[in-house]
């Protein structure tokens, strides 16, 4: 007797399920984003392509100290220092040490973001940009001209490492979350 | 004239089909070979005014026991291993054996039987000929077919199941 | 003229039936989506209805890899065997009202052999066994394999169910015709109750219905192609047009056992209004058609994959003494009702 | 009209080569095969029997051939994945002893 009480149960179960997926093609809302038109809001530490951040006065932050390079994982960004004596307005850096070469590897980046941590000057940052598909290997490779030109790009919004850096914006880009540190350096207008 | 065509396209067929399966060294192949010449022989059937056989043929034959045929050289994996050729003297003592048995039937139906000069009997035999004469005059060996087909079914889980 | 007549008709249910796979197939992505809370396809053409045609135009222009192992004439045939079957069991399925003639010759069905009608379905349906199992061995390949012995033996074994399901109804209507079980069912019995083989012969109806299910490799039945534990199980070497004869095979095979359910259990071409306009015949066996097909995308969407022990025990220990206790019932119905 | 005497000389060829393939093969599925190959020839043969005479009795019969056939690859089939299972292999050659 058992044995017909579990087909009957087990046929109702058949029809409760039905009943679901009725009731989820009848009045459940699509959550499907339309990509290319419709964009995907990232979260505010979304670890995209890095960017090389500049100063108030443009002057980049950077200091070619290759502290990024030596805690990267991956050994994907590569940094060759050099000192300048020249006064402070004709200089690149803000500080007298500047990066003479400093190069990302995207392809091989794995975006795990201790770069960001690393840095003393918090020169680097990351960016929300997740579209980073190349027909050529070689447009993989970011010099300091493209992370500058990110830096321009996505100044204003949040990314990982840059979250803290723009008071002004900050209860937009974390809602309820505190910022993990102070600001090191003020904010920057793009 | 349609009969003709079809009788002649059908026995190339089922006779040339058959042929590739005795010849076929690969297990799979000679199956499938075997499957045309049971579909030749469904056909044939649909000729014969059989429709009924012509539906169980292919429900029988070629939708179940080919397909456990099928299943169990699948099982088996047996393309693995070669099958070794029959030496030359039992080879041609076969082929030999099997021309003399054919020349006998062939003589024996040509020489021995009345059919050519027989009437055909008009109007085929429709399904409810069929039934009547299976539940009425062969009744007994019907209900004997089935208890064969439930003691072969005993047999074959007997024989099958791995002993614990 | 005859035969030309029916090669005629042949021709067009066969150019209808494969082109309405696409629909179908665009059909059951809006529903997956639906069910899923997703939007499905939206891209091609008005409510993505194009989207079929485009993946079609894509597979054919795909490279067509044949992998060095294979057993190339099996590999070749398999797909072909397997489209074979589900298209031919339409020839016997009528699809509008018979009484409907142009010049004096019935268009609404390709051929009624009066001795095999439903058998022919039967047999056609065991043949589709062939395309699977043959692609599974061809591929040379472990999970190809797997899914190809599951399938032998799962079709067999619901082979037994399909024909016990079938026997109900062929009882009850004392034809092999397709045409006749339909008249059959235009009587209404008592209170009322519409004539249609699923009021009488709801078990018939049930068993048929999870058979079919079943000899079509669809959810809860797909563990041929059990993706998630046979990479895509019997399909896994094919591309290119060869996958995509398997993908058609698949959902001409739905269309088909959609037909023939609508055709045996719910009054094919029957409903309100027919005998004044029986054009409007073909109207209700395509909605009958059309909600069958529903409801199978429906199952999809709902039921998960059978275990295999669980899928065999299903066959051997519910649905065979189900179809015979049916049988039984319905032989003694018919023997004190002293006849159809 | 193809006299039913064709058919039958078909229905003997049919058989001939079932029997070559019997003597011819050692894989015992495919002298199974050829056994099979047998039985529909001489279902052929009763077809048409069947239509000459215009009885039924020809097609019962091919419906009990079939039935038996049925029976016989259910039980033939087993005998054979048990001699798989103890050789390894399906030589009819090596299949001579009655025991293991």
């Amino acid at each position: 007797m058992s044995a017909i009480g579990n087909a009957i149960r087990q046929s109702l179960a058949i029809l409760k399920g039905m009943g679901v997926t009725l009731r989820h093609i009848l009045r459940e809302p699509r959550v499907t984003i339309q990509y290319p038109e419709e964009r995907p809001k990232q979260s505010f530490r979304y670890r995209g392509i890095h960017q090389l951040r500049l100063d108030e006065n443009g002057k980049e932050l950077c200091v070619g100290c290759n502290l990024c390079g030596l805690v990267c994982p991956s050994e994907c960004i590569y940094v060759e220092g050099a000192e300048t004596d020249a006064p402070e307005e004709a200089r690149v850096s803000r500080y007298e040490r500047y990066a003479l070469v400093y190069v990302i590897n995207a392809a091989r980046c794995l975006y795990c973001g201790y770069c960001v941590e690393a840095c003393p000057t918090d020169a680097l940052a990351m960016t929300p940009q997740f579209e980073l598909g190349e027909y050529q290997k070689r447009n993989c490779i970011y010099d300091k001209e493209d992370l500058v030109r990110n830096h321009r790009r996505w100044a204003d919004q949040a990314g990982y490492g840059i979250e803290w850096c723009n008071p002004a914006k900050l209860e937009e880009w974390t809602g309820d979350a505190k910022p993990v540190g102070p600001p090191s350096h003020p904010a920057v207008e793009p | 004239m349609t009969e003709w065509i079809l009788f002649i396209v059908l026995t190339a067929v089922a006779v040339g089909s058959a042929l590739m399966m005795v010849l076929n060294r690969n297990p799979v192949h000679a199956a499938l070979w075997l499957v045309l010449t049971f579909l030749a022989v469904a056909v044939f059937f649909l000729v014969l005014g059989a429709q009924f056989l012509f539906a169980a043929q292919i429900i029988i034959y070629t939708g179940a026991i080919m397909v456990l045929f099928l299943f169990v050289v699948m099982l088996l994996n047996l393309e693995r291993e070669r099958e070794p050729i029959v030496t030359g003297g039992q080879r041609a003592a076969a082929v030999a054996l099997a021309f003399a048995l054919l020349a006998v039937l062939v003589i024996a139906i040509a020489a021995r039987t009345s059919f050519p000069t027989m009437a055909m009997v008009p109007g085929g035999i429709t399904l409810t000929d069929l039934g009547v004469a299976l539940f009425d005059e062969w009744l007994l060996p019907f209900e004997l077919a089935s208890i064969l087909l439930l003691v072969a079914m005993i047999g074959a889980i007997a024989l099958a199941r791995r002993r614990t | 003229m005859e035969y030309l007549i029916m090669t005629i008709k042949a021709v067009v249910v066969f150019a209808v039936v494969a082109g309405s796979m696409p629909f179908i197939v665009w059909a059951e992505r809006k529903v997956m989506a639906d069910a899923q809370a997703r939007i499905g396809p939206n891209r091609v053409g008005p409510y993505g209805i194009l989207q079929s045609f485009a993946d079609a135009l894509k597979l054919m222009f795909k490279e067509d890899v044949t992998p060095r192992q294979v057993d190339k004439p099996i590999y070749f045939l398999a797909p072909v065997l397997a489209m074979i079957p589900a298209l031919t069991a339409f020839a016997v399925v009528p699809y509008g009202s018979p009484e409907v003639t142009v010049y004096g010759v019935p268009i609404f069905y390709v051929t009624d052999p009066k001795q095999v009608g439903v058998l022919w379905v039967f047999a056609v349906t065991t043949l589709s066994v062939y395309g699977v199992v043959l692609a599974g061995w061809a591929s040379n390949n472990k999970w190809s394999l797997l899914g190809a012995l599951r399938s032998a033996a799962q079709m067999i074994s619901y082979e037994v169910a399909l024909g016990l399901a079938i026997l109900g109804v062929v009882l009850g209507s004392g034809s092999l015709s397709l045409i006749d079980i339909v008249e059959k069912q235009a009587v209404p019995r008592a209170f009322g109750i519409p004539g249609i083989w699923l009021f009488a012969q709801p078990v018939a109806f049930l068993l048929f219905f999870t058979a079919s299910l079943a000899e079509t490799n669809r959810t809860p039945f797909d563990l041929p192609e059990a993706e998630s534990e046979l990479v895509a199980g019997f399909h896994t070497e094919y591309s290119s047009f060869k996958f995509a004869m398997f993908f058609m095979a698949e959902y001409i095979n739905v269309l088909t056992v959609s037909a023939v359910v609508a055709t045996l259990f719910l009054g094919g071409w029957l409903g309100p209004g027919v005998g004044q306009f029986p054009l409007l015949g073909v109207v209700y066996f395509a909605l009958k058609t059309a909600a069958l097909i529903y409801l199978i995308m429906w199952l999809r969407a709902t039921l998960p994959r059978f275990r295999y022990d669980q899928l065999m025990r299903f066959a051997w220990k519910v649905l065979l003494p189900l179809g015979l206790a049916n049988v039984f019932i319905t032989a003694l119905w018919v023997g004190l009702r002293g006849g159809t | 009209m193809v006299p039913t005497i064709a058919y039958v000389i078909v229905s003997a060829v049919l058989f001939t080569i079932g029997v070559a393939g019997v003597l011819l093969r050692r894989n015992a599925l495919i002298v199974f095969m050829s056994i099979e190959l047998m039985l529909n020839a001489v279902n052929l043969s009763l077809a048409g029997f069947a239509r000459q005479f215009g009885s039924a009795t020809g097609q019962v019969f091919i419906l009990f051939v079939l039935a038996v056939a049925a029976a016989e690859v259910a039980v033939g089939l087993a005998i054979i994945l048990a001699v798989f299972r103890h050789r390894d292999t399906v030589d009819v050659d090596n299949m001579n002893l009655m025991k293991w």
